[in-house]
């Protein structure tokens, strides 16, 4: 689980070379069923013909190549095995089959401007796949704007991107500021109601917009926020900032940071003898390595995840969550994570609005996007808000000491209830 | 005033007009140790003066005080005619004061000719002056000055690559471009070999005669100094002992004494 | 009563910026280097522990006397990490300008720290070690004891290092070498062993504190930096080559830290230490226990 | 130091220093024209038809790496104080024209002009700090001026906090690629010009000889500060027009300290105090590590270490540097052999 928003990475990362790995039309993959006809594609597909074109930039290479394979690979496992089963029959009454275009952009927002720039202007591409990390999405997403081309991506979550009166925008990750909203109702559901919050924030954009986010919903509750303290990224000591947590007694904790971070967290609540009743690690707690860090100290705490793989939703392409799971595992040799499913909803997205509109028009198609109902992917079912957030809360998880991660909350899919309040240091 | 039995002898023989530097009660103390002791000293126009002493007598920590690298704890310096003991160092260079050191110091990174356009004073401060690339007039200036300390040929070079004579006639060719109203030398003789002695002999020397040179300069060398100087200070522990012309000081029991090391 | 909290969390972790200073400040002090890669030292002393623990345990836990059974062998480890480093590299750009020197220890910084994040990744890495009871109230001030811990070992590694200089015929030797390298050399020192095991030294003790800041802390591959900007405060306001020195200004900037994190807000507290450099190199250059910084060259 | 052994026997049949050596009098004699033609060469490729995407981006940053190389070089190299601070003007310059883009809703070349009087003022100050120090405490207070600084703007509302600054409606790259293409044309004629004037001269002594230098009646404060703001501007100009290159800034990008040390690297390899050293080395060094970045993933920072250790230790005069000493080893014996009568102890280095 890596932050959405690579506000962290030390340098800049360098630009490198896109082209070749770009045009991978629909010549497939091994190990996928070789329907692989027109891929010599390319050139002017957007409304005419009987090939609609999706393309976009992403972290294929750099820091940030591992999470964008997880897109890449989701994004081409879809559009196969729609092209095998005949294409989408859009609403204008033709049958089309989906191609994509992916350039790399090495998680470097100018080089993702030239890239999108590009694909509008040589490809005559209408319909953007959204790149990885926010702060790339973001200039992204002006391009889409300026060209107005939907957009849709999942692989930036900060609020910025939807605050900017962009209509062409959508994304499929709640945004930043939802991140602890969850966390406050699933805690107010228990017993005893807490009566006290403190929020522990890193100063990194992430961090302070899912801070700022968790202060307007405990506005709308009867919770008082008895501490309230930034932090800079480079702290390596909590302890401080604990000790405050302990002597104004707050129930409910919640650190607004990264692993690092809930790595201290775990470690100096036990040193300190802090004994909330729940406590949640926004980025990063419910990595293997964090539990691994930290061992049972990292019992009993929480962290948000917009997607549970043990989910079961159903799908029109693949059948059902489980279907795409064992897909990916089969041909990709690794276990999909939210990532992957929110690649395999951007392409649905698109998908379901093809079918819907009268012509195939970028205009048209953004308004189907927005005006959509709620359909069911893999990921879970998809329609957006007015600012082009996905409507959808986080699936709160708990390392629980027996069986491990469990996801808690909501109560509909949850596999336990969560371990509330958690036993004090003391007393384990 | 000092306790030295010496009285000033030369006040006398000099008018207020030719005094290029006048150092009055300059005293120097570092930590408990007074380096430098209520000394006086004149130098007048067209002077070469010397200034010796046993080492550690307070001889360059005196030229220090009188170019403002360091500030003295008492006692004024005048340079011609002018109190200058509160100035920063630069604006008493710039005020006509020039320095040659012991360890010789020229810019080894830049080349021969660089070295001394710089010491040029027509260049002066002002912006035009700074921004302007050296004229024709100025690099004649400077290849006749090269030619005459015989380094015609090493315009070019890099003046780190210099031998330590070399550099030091480099040195002693940038005052000649700067032409200071005094000169300041700490030990020009040191550290070269006899040959190019006589050779710096000769240009100072011919410094003095023709350009009316007004030197002060610091000596271990006696034979040096003895056959140069117009007139000598002796400093010790600190304070002036003597003055006087080359052979007042070879006969002198305070001086005799002062190098013998009795107090 | 929270200030004194505050300024006892200081002091825990105060120390162990001190134990990381006086190695800093020791190297500047008889080799003239500022040693840009110490931070990274405390890196490797970390990792080293973590490692020794998880090939004994399985997992990188265990009892305290266990974790403290790892500290010979960390320090030993960096001794000769320090020492090769100063022998194969620094000791080329010794006496060069000053830019090189600095230079050379960044880009040692650097290669150290990216080689750790391809050995063992970026991910964050703490030693758990099993207290019963991990934190004790002393006084109503809440004394983690682990934190404890730390803290005696790093005023015990400051100790030896300390006693090391004074009382050794090495430790005599590095003395000498730091006051005149040419005299020392001429009484027979070799004076590139001993700057070799002045670095040596340096990195073992930063290596012993990069342990213990791996027990109540933690670790990761670019970690170092900042241990060697607070290095540089801590020296700058001690005095280059003072042990006593950095011992006060490691305390006391960790009790300005928890001061600043406690009284105005913890967001502000590397704002202040960075501006405490600046002000302490206007108005001290030479350190409040100065005992030979030279401003000039 | 200088160059390496045994490759200078192959190196010396191929190009003996007498021909190197009248090679460099030929580029001294022709500065301008080789400047001149530079810019030529640097304003065709739009020309022909490059307009946009990657070569264009990278194009566009080895223009801007170079000005922060040779703005770096007229303090670090011209004048002898490495400062290791840098990223400071880049970061106000940014900051300053994102604030008044954004939020005063002026013009891009207005909020130009405002940048350079902000880094001029903050130049100013500043430089009132840590000129006074030398050495290691120049070189550490200017590294602890950035980050201080780098804290305050995360720590302020006006920047956007952590957040940073989005600016959208940016003008498109192709006015960024000659924005950076003439920064760094003026930058290289103004720094070639001065390196042949009485200031360049007061430059080189300070760095040389300090203390000499004011014994000769140089205000060097007055000339270091001088060439500070000079520096300040040109990185300023550069850090202004690249928050809207990049259409996002943030403490982190404004104030890279991987960038910090890139540029000095650059500088360094490439040959510092000279004109034609940091932009070389901007190009070069820039060249290997998007290749290093592109095929080694991961490995670009390990190589920038260790290249820089290698060239501290081997060749620390950087590729003009050392190739001039190549070409320069004979000419002080055969200039001025028969006057060194005592050459036992010529210094080859400072």
């Amino acid at each position: 689980m890596e932050e959405p928003m690579t506000d962290n990475h030390n340098r800049r990362t360098f630009l490198k070379v896109a082209g070749g790995t770009g045009a991978l039309g629909l010549t497939g993959l091994a190990g996928c069923a070789g329907n692989s006809s027109n891929g010599d594609g390319g050139g002017d597909s957007g409304g005419s013909g009987d090939t609609i074109t999706l393309g976009g930039s992403m972290s294929l290479t750099g820091d940030n190549a591992d999470l964008g394979r997880l897109y890449k690979d989701a994004y081409q496992e879809t559009i196969d095995r729609i092209n095998e089963s005949g294409g989408v029959e859009a609403g204008d009454g033709n049958t089309y089959e989906l191609e994509m275009v992916l350039r790399d952009d090495s998680t470097d927002a100018s080089t993702s401007r030239s890239i999108y720039q590009e694909l509008i202007d040589r490809e005559g591409i209408d319909y953007l796949l959204g790149p990885y990390s926010s702060s790339v999405t973001l200039p992204a997403s002006a391009v889409a704007a300026e060209n107005e081309k939907p957009m849709v991506e999942g692989g930036g979550a900060s609020p910025e991107i939807f605050s900017q009166g962009n209509e062409w925008i959508f994304g499929l990750l709640p945004t930043a500021n939802k991140y602890a909203k969850s966390y406050i109702d699933m805690a107010l559901a228990q017993s005893p109601t807490p009566e006290s919050i403190a929020i522990l924030a890193e100063d990194g954009t992430f961090s302070q917009s899912t801070a700022e986010g968790a202060r307007n919903k405990i506005e709308q509750t009867d919770l008082e926020l008895v501490v309230d303290q930034t932090f800079p990224s480079g702290t390596s000591d909590l302890s401080t900032n604990l000790g405050r947590v302990r002597d104004q007694g707050a129930d409910v904790l919640l650190l607004c940071a990264h692993q690092k971070h809930n790595i201290i967290l775990a470690n100096q609540m036990e040193s300190q003898g802090v004994n909330v009743d729940a406590a949640m690690g926004t980025v990063g707690s419910l990595n293997d390595s964090f539990k691994g860090e930290v061992g049972p100290n990292g019992d009993y705490i929480y962290g948000p995840t917009s997607w549970d793989i043990n989910a079961d939703f159903e799908d029109p392409v693949y059948g059902g969550t489980q279907d795409f799971v064992a897909a990916i595992e089969d041909n990709y040799d690794y276990t999909p994570d939210y990532h992957s499913a929110a690649g395999e909803a951007v392409i649905m997205t698109f998908v379901n609005a093809f079918q819907s509109v009268d012509e195939l028009t970028p205009t048209a198609v953004r308004n189907a996007i927005r005006d959509s109902d709620p359909f069911s992917t893999v990921y879970g079912d998809v329609s957006f808000d007015d600012s082009g957030v996905i409507a959808k809360n986080m699936l709160i998880r708990q390392w629980q000491p027996e069986p491990g991660l469990q996801t808690v909350y909501p109560s509909s899919v949850a596999q336990s209830d969560p371990l509330y309040p958690m036993p004090d240091w003391s007393e384990r | 005033m000092s306790n030295t039995p010496e009285t000033d002898d030369h006040a006398a023989t000099a008018t207020a007009d030719d005094t290029v530097l006048r150092t009055e009660g300059i005293t120097k103390r570092f930590g408990g140790l007074t380096a430098v002791n209520e000394v006086d000293v004149e130098v007048h126009e067209g002077e070469i003066v010397g200034l010796i002493g046993p080492n550690g007598a307070g001889k360059s920590t005196l030229f220090n005080c009188i170019t403002g690298t360091l500030t003295a704890d008492e006692g004024r310096v005048t340079l011609q005619g002018e109190d200058v003991t509160d100035w920063p160092e630069y604006k008493i260079a710039r005020a006509g004061l020039g320095r040659m050191f012991q360890e010789t110091r020229i810019f080894g990174g830049m080349s021969v000719r660089k070295n001394l356009l710089l010491a040029a004073q027509e260049g002066g401060a002002d912006i035009g002056g700074l921004l302007r690339r050296p004229d024709d007039s100025l690099m004649e200036r400077t290849n006749e000055l090269l030619e005459y300390v015989d380094l015609g040929g090493l315009a070019d070079t890099r003046a780190g690559r210099l031998s330590f004579g070399q550099q030091k006639l480099i040195e002693f060719a940038m005052e000649l471009m700067a032409e200071p109203d005094l000169l300041l030398m700490d030990e020009p003789a040191g550290g070269i070999n006899p040959t190019m002695l006589e050779n710096l002999i000769d240009y100072i020397r011919t410094a003095n005669d023709e350009e009316e040179a007004t030197i002060f300069l610091i000596e271990h060398n006696m034979d040096f100094v003895m056959e140069i100087a117009d007139r000598i200070y002796v400093l010790a522990h600190g304070e002036r002992i003597a003055t006087g012309t080359p052979d007042e000081i070879q006969n002198n029991q305070h001086v005799i004494d002062a190098y013998l090391g009795r107090e | 009563m929270a200030i004194a909290q505050f300024v006892v969390n200081g002091l825990l972790v105060g120390a162990l910026f001190a134990a990381v200073a006086v190695g800093f400040a020791l190297i500047w002090g008889v080799v003239d280097i500022i040693n840009l890669a110490h931070g990274e030292m405390v890196m490797l002393g970390g990792y080293t522990a973590y490692w020794l623990l998880s090939i004994a345990t399985g997992t990188a836990e265990g009892s305290v006397l266990l974790f403290l059974a790892t500290i010979p062998v960390v320090v030993g480890v960096l001794f000769i990490v320090g020492y090769a480093l100063q022998r194969t590299l620094v000791s080329r750009v010794i006496g060069t300008d000053i830019f090189l020197t600095l230079l050379v220890t960044f880009g040692i910084s650097i290669a150290i720290q990216q080689l750790a994040i391809q050995a063992w990744t970026a991910n964050p890495r703490s030693i758990q070690v099993a207290f019963a009871d991990p934190s004790m109230v002393v006084g109503g001030l809440v004394v983690p004891k682990m934190k404890l811990v730390a803290f005696a070992g790093a005023i015990v590694l400051t100790g030896i290092l300390y006693l090391f200089l004074q009382r050794t015929r090495t430790g005599r030797a590095i003395r000498a070498v730091s006051q005149n390298p040419e005299a020392a050399a001429l009484v027979g020192i070799d004076v590139e062993h001993t700057r070799a095991v002045t670095f040596g030294i340096s990195s073992a003790v930063a290596g012993g504190a990069g342990a213990f800041i791996a027990t109540i802390l933690n670790i990761q591959p670019q970690m170092g930096l900042i241990y060697t900007l607070k290095s540089f405060v801590i020296v700058v306001f001690g005095g280059v080559g003072s042990i006593p020195g950095a011992l006060t200004g490691g305390l006391l900037l960790g009790v300005v830290e928890e001061l600043t994190a406690g009284l105005v807000s913890s967001q502000w507290t590397l704002a202040v230490s960075f501006t405490l450099l600046i002000v302490l190199l206007v108005v001290k250059p030479k350190g409040l226990f100065g005992t030979g910084a030279d401003n000039e060259h | 130091m200088s160059t390496d052994p045994d490759t200078s026997g192959l190196l010396r049949s191929i190009l003996p220093p007498k021909r190197l050596d009248r090679l460099f009098d030929l580029c001294g004699a022709h500065g301008w024209k080789l400047i001149g033609a530079g810019a030529v060469v640097g304003a065709l490729p739009p020309v022909f038809g490059l307009r946009e995407g990657y070569m264009m981006t990278v194009l566009s940053e080895m223009f801007l790496f170079a000005i922060l190389a040779l703005s770096w070089d007229i303090v670090g190299g011209q004048t002898g104080y490495p400062s290791f601070g840098n990223m400071a003007f880049f970061g106000i310059g940014g900051y300053a024209t994102a604030i008044l883009v954004k939020d005063a809703a002026v013009s891009f070349p207005i909020a130009m002009v405002g940048a350079v009087v902000a880094v001029l003022v903050f130049a100013a100050i500043n430089g009132l700090i840590v000129l006074r120090l030398r050495g290691h405490y120049f070189a550490i207070a200017t590294l602890g001026i950035l980050l201080a600084i780098q804290q305050v703007t995360r720590n302020l509302d006006i920047t956007g906090g952590a957040s940073g600054k989005i600016l959208f409606d940016v003008p498109p790259g192709i006015v960024f690629y000659y924005f950076f293409l003439a920064v760094l044309v003026v930058e290289m004629a103004v720094v070639y010009y001065l390196t042949q004037t009485r200031f360049g001269f007061i430059l080189n002594a300070i760095r040389d000889d300090e203390g000499k230098a004011t014994a000769m009646g140089f205000n060097t404060t007055y000339y270091k500060t001088a060439a500070w703001m000079l520096a300040a501007l040109f990185t300023g100009l550069a850090g202004g027009a690249y928050g809207l290159f990049n259409t996002f800034l943030d403490p982190q990008t404004a104030y890279n300290g991987a960038w910090n040390v890139e540029l000095i690297a650059m500088a360094l390899m490439g040959g510092t105090g000279t004109v034609a050293g940091p932009v070389i080395g901007a190009f070069g060094l820039h060249t290997i590590i998007e290749y290093v970045e592109s095929s080694f993933v991961g490995w670009q920072l390990v190589l920038l270490g260790v290249a820089i250790i290698v060239t501290v230790i081997r060749f620390p005069k950087g590729v003009v540097g050392t190739l001039r000493a190549y070409a320069n080893e004979m000419d002080y014996y055969e200039r001025g052999g028969m006057a060194a009568t005592d050459d036992e102890e010529v210094t080859t280095d400072e």
